[in-house]
């Protein structure tokens, strides 16, 4: 076995003390060095009955290197993940640039689970109540034919009372036939609808304020309720009255019932659908995507890569949010490359139905209407999908990649654009992932433990390549476990241990604590 | 009141069954977190092989004594062909795909299952279940263990000897069970591989001899399931392994996947939901209301009920 | 993009491009012919055995929608969905209940085809919503789940849905006067209206997404199903992206329903969208390639050619000895239908899980197994 | 007692071990340094069985690990404790420990010792050398003693790697591999797990450690061998390489 020459020559790259910054400006505020720019307060964080973190502050003046160092274990990767919205704090805040890392709560966002909610209530109730017999009562009942037409004022007043269990007048062959709410039994027949529906009504009335009805005589047979007054109207024959004041009376406790259960499941579904919205809002408060897009970025500590895209499609992942910007999908140029074959469609659509007698076919507007909306969905489709293939937005893609190449080149990846990103090796891969990171134009930028896995002269061209992140105005936190990254590179250091910060400092005020020594560096790491 | 008391009789027996299936979908889960949908017909050829047994020895003449001997005797034989299956299933078909992404377990399962169905159709063309015409449809087993209530005939609840079969045979089988899970060197080989193949190989566990042991406990679970269901609900069809098989499953996943007394608890709860909703609802509600129920759970507690909900580490 | 060509270029070779994209334009231009001219129909009939491909291509076309809904949600977004049928059964429902004669709105089949997508849109929205932070074998079970629920519903609704007999007669599409009477044959019409509205969709369609597919939606698509965890942590959003699959794959399902149930001209009986059907569908992506356009039509045509054409010219051709036999069950092949489905999944599963015709992308990350023995049997 | 002889391996396509050589004599500690990627994880997956070999050869104690399965291979008193500490989160502490004892049974009823005896004594002679060795890893982690109940999924990083290492002692190896004993761990941890390794090494067990490291792991171990892409491209005396200015350069960083 011949040892090789080439250790470490070949394996190291070359330093990159004299690396350039091509990067345009980020277009973000600047922020002011010295100014906080991220605010933990008293951050814990359980899960299950274990605590992870507890009551751990940070602060990050905007411009510094802030590392925090700790035993594996101590929660320094949780706090991370806590800073980036994957965990949810149990308690205290964590506050950017002066405000709270969660969406804030929005009036049109309670309205919209009040929606939910309503919509589950009223879909329940629907059920509750039979959305087969309301159908019927609603719209079946309501139709004749297309001859006799179908009056939506009516259906919509049927289905109300369906829902509501108030009794019903069918007709069928010129005859009316009071019903229960339901419709599954009816009482007499009638010529006219009035007495028969006014009677059910009145019983309802009576059985709900538990008085009697008294069957009097006055012009005519009514029922009077207890003071004496009618309700309803005369009534030809005693026999006829008599037989239905009792199943009525049934029929009308029947639907009382019915009420009932219709309004508590309809409480218990909104209750249900307003829980529900609220639950999953309240874990959307707080979400990855949302604290990345108000400026944090972060790295992971085993690598988390998109394997199997390219170098350059990694770091395009992360400009996402910022392309997007700039290609908005109601961008007017998308609107003017949609325009001819809208354009087409109609004209074609315009030209073959006014060749239709319009009067002739009824089902001609209907058509024209579909048309219409059918080429107000393809033009959506076409301004929303292929409107992104106009020489406009490849401009934006071409700038966007030039803009990403000038990241891989600021890392120093810049000839392994085309190549996938597995195939990288292990330094490179934490160096993309750092370029990734930037791509989402941050203020703080999160690397967790950025240098594990490194050679000594790999850790020496990442410090540097910290440095250059930080002198573009970059903010950078870090946990790191080699001592040396840390004290290099910092301008103060947090420990941690056991979920609790033991202390906090310059690096050398870190170094000489006797109780990080005694906890964490132990006495000779530091000859 | 008595109603319900009733139909939690009802409930519980039929989740009883239920569990049994459910504990073969939940163990393999657990192991491979590979939703086995073959399982359910599995369960189904199982109750062919019960019936067509019963047939053969022709049973319905025989003498209760031979009845008591005969009875367990099938189902010791439709465990292991359940579990035997089960196994050459695992070997043939999953095996190779360990390695794969999970899609391609998952729709493998689905082939076999397909496979399965289509066998027990085979099956239920043979001469010995009349014609061959009628393969498709549903066979009747006759009626060996007497439908009479123990509480005596004039008693409002009926409580039958079926129902007492099917719960002491399937609380005994889950007493093993769990006997075997907790306290013999298989059943922490299994709870080791489950939580960790990588680990447990380094431990010296042999981790596809442990998923091998899974399949055939789960197949011979499922296998005893059949013969219990085709003695219960006294028919088989080709068809019943899918839907059973779908309730079971739901009731594994509403214990929390991979969890063995959520099984339990989660079929017993299904059990109990499908006979209060046929009482009171309507039985042809019966899907729309379990797996409503299973979506609502899954909204508010995606682990099911007795499930940890497992953090992802970053 | 330069960079992208090249790259295709070095995974593909130039000659196989330009081939694939001459071949996908033949038969583009054949089957835009092809009811003028059914040539394939004219050879079976002379042999004696129609198999009535030209009819048929219309259901083909619409599998064919159908499976490129489902490829939305399962290969562009990874989600693992097992109820697609119930949002085809509501865009039929939903085209039948607007369209009947029986009911008052008659929005006929141009109505409805807006209609339908927008209800099962939103009906995929109402249970993705909730859902769509389960993990991806709960949520498997969820939309399994919902696929049984609304068979149920639709089956027991009876007042409404009409339960197993299903509502019809579903209208015909209204056409333009000119081309309505182009033909004295009104079922001649009708069948060619469909057979283009279906084919120019499913083109359309087509190109719409192999256009999505290289937009930066189609980058954060890919970048999701590697790593939602690292795509949120840029900026993106899954949840609302997943969403937009799902509610996209349900309303392409619903149109295709809305097509189906105007073809058959009845919503068809309920069980039609059941579970079975939904892996009908899966089965297309799956033997044509998850996550691969060109493979999600190819699969709807091996699949469905071989169920409605090949499946009953082999019956038509076994027939004499089936009859020879009364009924023995292993000579009647609709019998052997599904063992064979069962094992061209598994096979497919265990030799070829990229599928028939993969894209490169999907390729790559279906053969995941160069990882390591520690990283993928890890808790 | 560990022998390499021209091995190659990898996963799929790639190739990640080309051709090594490489020996662990008995009573040694060895240590494999390189870059990450160089392919040292990999190399222990190979010696462990976890990766088969494509040409080359294995040998333990003389005996070919070709056709031996991986659980088997633990039989032979070879065990690897893995990087990135594969413990069993949901067992408790004392059970993980006896999990490493998993093979005992099997180790016993095979050896001289166990040969004639019953079922019972056998399980009273499991339960005694169980209880010795336990309380011999408690000796060595007191921390893991007060943890016993507590589940391996609840500790603290530190102790994980404590745990991993004391379950792999519960399976007496006669050779011992440690990927990485002190991946993301504070110094003084480091210490205490690298003073166990010495300790191990003085009690007869030979240890392979391959570590990031590299100056521990090279002060601690008898020889060295360093690794580059694949290949071993410098062995020799610990205190050699120690010294030698290219690994200086390289991996020790001065």
């Amino acid at each position: 076995m011949t040892p090789s020459d080439e250790i470490g020559a070949a394996s190291v790259p070359s330093p990159s003390s004299s690396r350039p910054s091509p990067l345009p400006p980020s277009g973000r505020a600047e922020d002011r060095p010295g100014e906080v720019l991220l605010e933990v307060d008293k951050l814990t964080i359980r899960f299950g009955g274990l605590t992870a973190v507890s009551g751990v502050d940070l602060r990050v003046r905007a411009g510094e290197v802030y590392a925090v160092i700790g035993p594996n274990g101590a929660g320094k990767t949780t706090v991370f993940n806590a800073i980036t919205g994957i965990y949810e704090p149990t308690e205290g805040t964590i506050r950017f640039a002066g405000r709270d890392v969660r969406r804030p709560w929005k009036k049109l966002l309670v309205a919209a689970w009040l929606g939910v909610g309503l919509a589950v209530a009223l879909l329940m109730l629907l059920f509750a109540s039979n959305i087969d017999g309301a159908w019927t009562a609603s719209v079946k009942q309501n139709f004749r034919g297309r001859e006799l037409g179908f009056d939506p004022g009516r259906a919509w007043s049927d289905a109300v009372a369906y829902v509501a269990a108030r009794p019903r007048v069918e007709q069928a062959g010129g005859r009316y036939y009071p019903t229960t709410h339901d419709g599954s039994r009816a009482f007499g027949s009638f010529d006219d609808p009035f007495p028969a529906w006014e009677l059910l009504a009145a019983l309802e009335v009576l059985a709900e304020r538990g008085s009697e009805a008294i069957v009097a005589r006055a012009g005519g047979f009514v029922v009077l309720d207890r003071d004496g007054v009618a309700v309803g109207r005369p009534f030809a024959e005693r026999a006829r009255l008599d037989e239905l004041v009792g199943p009525a009376r049934e029929a009308a406790a029947g639907a009382r019932a019915a009420r009932l259960t219709r309004a508590i499941v309809f409480t218990l579904a909104l209750l249900l659908g307003v829980g529900g919205a609220y639950a999953a809002w309240r874990q959307s408060r707080r979400t990855p995507a949302w604290v990345a897009g108000h400026g944090i970025a972060r790295t992971f500590q085993n690598i988390r890569l998109f394997q199997d895209m390219t170098v350059l499609e990694n770091v395009l992942v992360g400009m996402d949010r910022h392309i997007g910007k700039t290609a908005k999908w109601w961008a007017p140029h998308r609107f003017t490359n949609a325009l001819p074959p809208v354009a087409l469609g109609v004209l074609l659509v315009g030209l073959s139905a006014t060749t239709a007698e319009l009067d002739a076919d009824p089902r001609v507007p209907t058509a024209l209407f579909a048309l219409f909306a059918l080429g107000l969905v393809g033009y959506l489709v076409w301004t929303a999908l292929l409107g992104a293939f106009s020489r406009r937005d490849l401009g934006v893609e071409a700038e966007a990649a030039a803009r990403a190449r000038a990241l891989l080149a600021f890392v120093g990846l810049e000839d392994r654009a085309g190549e996938l990103a597995k195939n990288l090796a292990y330094g490179d891969q934490r160096r993309l992932e750092i370029a990734r990171a930037l791509g989402t134009e941050p203020r703080l930028l999160l690397l967790d433990e950025p240098a594990a896995g490194m050679n000594p002269a790999e850790s020496l061209s990442l410090m540097e390549l910290i440095r250059a992140i930080r002198e573009r105005g970059v903010t950078v936190l870090l946990i790191e476990h080699h001592m040396r990254v840390v004290m290099g590179i910092s301008d103060r250091i947090s420990v941690l241990e056991y979920g609790r910060k033991i202390a906090e400092g310059t690096p050398e005020e870190v170094r000489s604590n006797p109780k990080v020594i005694e906890a964490y560096l132990g006495k000779e790491e530091l000859g | 009141m008595e109603t319900l008391a009733q139909q939690l009789i009802l409930g519980v027996t039929n989740g009883m069954v239920f569990a049994l299936i459910a504990l073969g979908y939940t163990m393999v889960y657990g192991i491979l977190e590979l939703i086995n949908f073959a399982h359910g017909d599995l369960f189904m050829l199982g109750s062919f092989l019960a019936l067509t047994l019963i047939k053969v020895f022709d049973l319905p003449t025989a003498s209760s004594a031979t009845l008591l001997l005969a009875l367990p005797t099938i189902a010791v034989a439709c465990a292991v062909f359940g579990g035997a299956l089960n196994w050459s299933v695992d070997r043939l078909v999953y095996k190779p795909l360990r390695s794969a992404p999970k899609l391609a377990p998952l729709v493998s399962a689905i082939g076999v299952s397909f496979i399965f169905q289509n066998l027990g159709l085979f099956w239920g063309g043979l001469p010995l279940f009349g014609s061959a015409k009628d393969a498709s449809a549903q066979k009747d087993v006759p009626a060996l263990i007497s439908n009479v209530n123990l509480l005596g005939e004039g008693a409002h609840l009926r409580i039958t000897t079926k129902d007492l079969m099917v719960i002491v045979s399937s609380v005994i089988v889950m007493v093993a069970l769990y006997v075997l899970v907790r306290h013999t060197r298989l059943g922490k080989a299994m709870r080791a591989t489950a939580q960790n193949p990588a680990a447990a190989r380094l431990m010296g566990i042999d981790v596809d001899r442990v998923i091998g042991a899974t399949f055939v406990i789960g197949g011979g679970l499922a296998g005893i399931a059949s013969v219990i269901y085709a003695l219960y609900i006294n028919t088989v069809h080709y068809q019943a392994g899918f839907q059973n098989g779908l309730y079971a499953f739901t009731a594994a996943v509403l214990g929390g996947i991979g969890n063995i007394p959520g099984a339990v608890l989660g079929a017993l709860v299904i059990g109990v939901v499908r006979a209060l909703c046929s009482q009171y609802i309507g039985a042809q509600w019966e899907p729309a209301v379990v797996f409503g129920m299973l979506i609502l759970l899954l909204v508010f507690r995606p682990a099911g009920l007795l499930g940890s909900h497992v953090r992802e580490k970053v | 993009m330069s960079e992208d060509k090249d790259r295709q270029v070095a995974r593909r070779g130039p000659r196989s491009r330009t081939t694939t994209i001459a071949l996908l334009f033949l038969a583009v231009v054949v089957l835009c012919v092809y009811p003028h001219f059914p040539f394939v129909d004219r050879l079976f009939e002379a042999i004696g055995h129609p198999i009535l491909l030209d009819r048929k291509l219309v259901s083909i076309f619409i599998f064919g929608i159908l499976a490129l809904a489902l490829n939305v949600q399962v290969g562009y977004a990874g989600l693992q969905q097992l109820g697609i049928a119930a949002f085809f059964g509501i865009g039929a429902y939903t085209t039948g209940i607007l369209t009947v004669e029986k009911y008052p709105f008659h929005v006929g089949f141009w109505g409805a085809i807006v209609a339908a997508p927008v209800c099962a849109a939103i009906a995929g929205l109402a249970i993705g919503a909730p859902t769509l932070r389960l993990r991806g074998d709960y949520f498997a079970i969820v939309t399994l789940g919902f696929g049984e629920v609304v068979r149920t519903i639709i089956l027991n609704l009876e007042g409404i849905t009409d339960g197993p007999r299903g509502l019809n007669p579903i209208p015909d599409p209204w056409l333009p006067p000119a081309v309505a009477e182009s033909s004295a044959d009104p079922a001649r019409v009708k069948y060619l209206a469909l057979y283009y509205i279906a084919f120019v969709l499913l083109v359309g369609l087509a190109i719409v997404f192999r256009n999505l597919e290289r937009t930066r939606l189609g980058r954060a698509l890919v970048a999701l199903r590697e790593d939602e965890l690292a795509t949120a942590c840029m900026g993106i959003n899954p949840v609302r992206i997943k969403l937009v699959a799902l509610a996209v794959g349900a309303g392409l399902a619903g149109l295709a329903g809305a097509l189906y149930s105007t073809t058959l001209t009845t919503t068809a009986e309920p069980s039609t969208y059941d579970f079975n059907y939904s892996i009908m569908v899966l089965c297309c992506l799956i033997i044509g390639g998850v996550g691969s356009l060109r493979g999600a039509i190819l699969g709807a045509v091996v699949l469905f050619g071989f169920d409605n054409i090949v499946s009953p010219l082999i019956t038509e051709l076994l027939q004499p000895f089936a009859a020879a036999s009364s009924g023995n069950v292993f000579l009647q092949f609709n019998n052997w239908r599904w063992i064979i489905f069962g094992l061209a999944l598994v096979l497919m599963m265990r030799f070829r899980p990229e599928g028939l015709w993969p894209s490169s992308r999907m390729k790559a990350e279906l053969h995941h197994e160069d990882e390591g023995p520690l990283s993928k049997v890890g808790p | 007692m560990l022998k390499l002889e021209g091995v190659s391996a990898g996963y799929g396509a790639i190739e990640v071990l080309k051709k090594i050589d490489l020996e662990v004599r008995a009573g040694e500690i060895v240590t494999l340094i390189g870059a990450n990627g160089a392919g040292k994880t990999t190399t222990l997956m190979t010696i462990c069985g976890f990766v088969k070999p494509r040409t080359g050869r294995v040998t333990f104690e003389g005996r070919d690990l070709a056709t031996v399965p991986a659980h088997e291979i633990v039989r032979l008193g070879l065990v690897q404790c893995p990087e990135g500490r594969k413990i069993f989160p949901r067992l408790t502490v004392l059970e993980n420990l006896e999990m490493g004892a998993f093979t005992r049974e099997d180790q016993l009823r095979r050896s001289p010792d166990g040969k004639g005896l019953g079922g019972a004594a056998l399980r009273h002679k499991l339960r005694t050398d169980l209880e010795r060795d336990l309380a011999e890893v408690f000796e060595l982690f007191p921390i893991l003693a007060d943890r016993r109940g507590q589940a391996g999924g609840t500790l603290s990083g530190g102790e994980q790697q404590m745990l991993a290492v004391g379950r792999a002692m519960m399976t007496k190896p006669k050779l011992l591999l440690l990927d990485e004993p002190s991946l993301g761990l504070a110094p003084l941890i480091v210490k205490r797990i690298f003073d166990v390794i010495e300790t191990l090494n003085r009690e007869g067990v030979t240890v392979l450690l391959v570590e990031q490291n590299a100056r521990m792991a090279l002060k601690l171990a008898h020889r060295g061998y360093v690794m580059e892409t694949g290949e071993v491209t410098m062995t020799d005396e610990a205190s050699v390489l120690l010294a030698d200015a290219r690994v200086r350069d390289a991996y020790l960083g001065e």
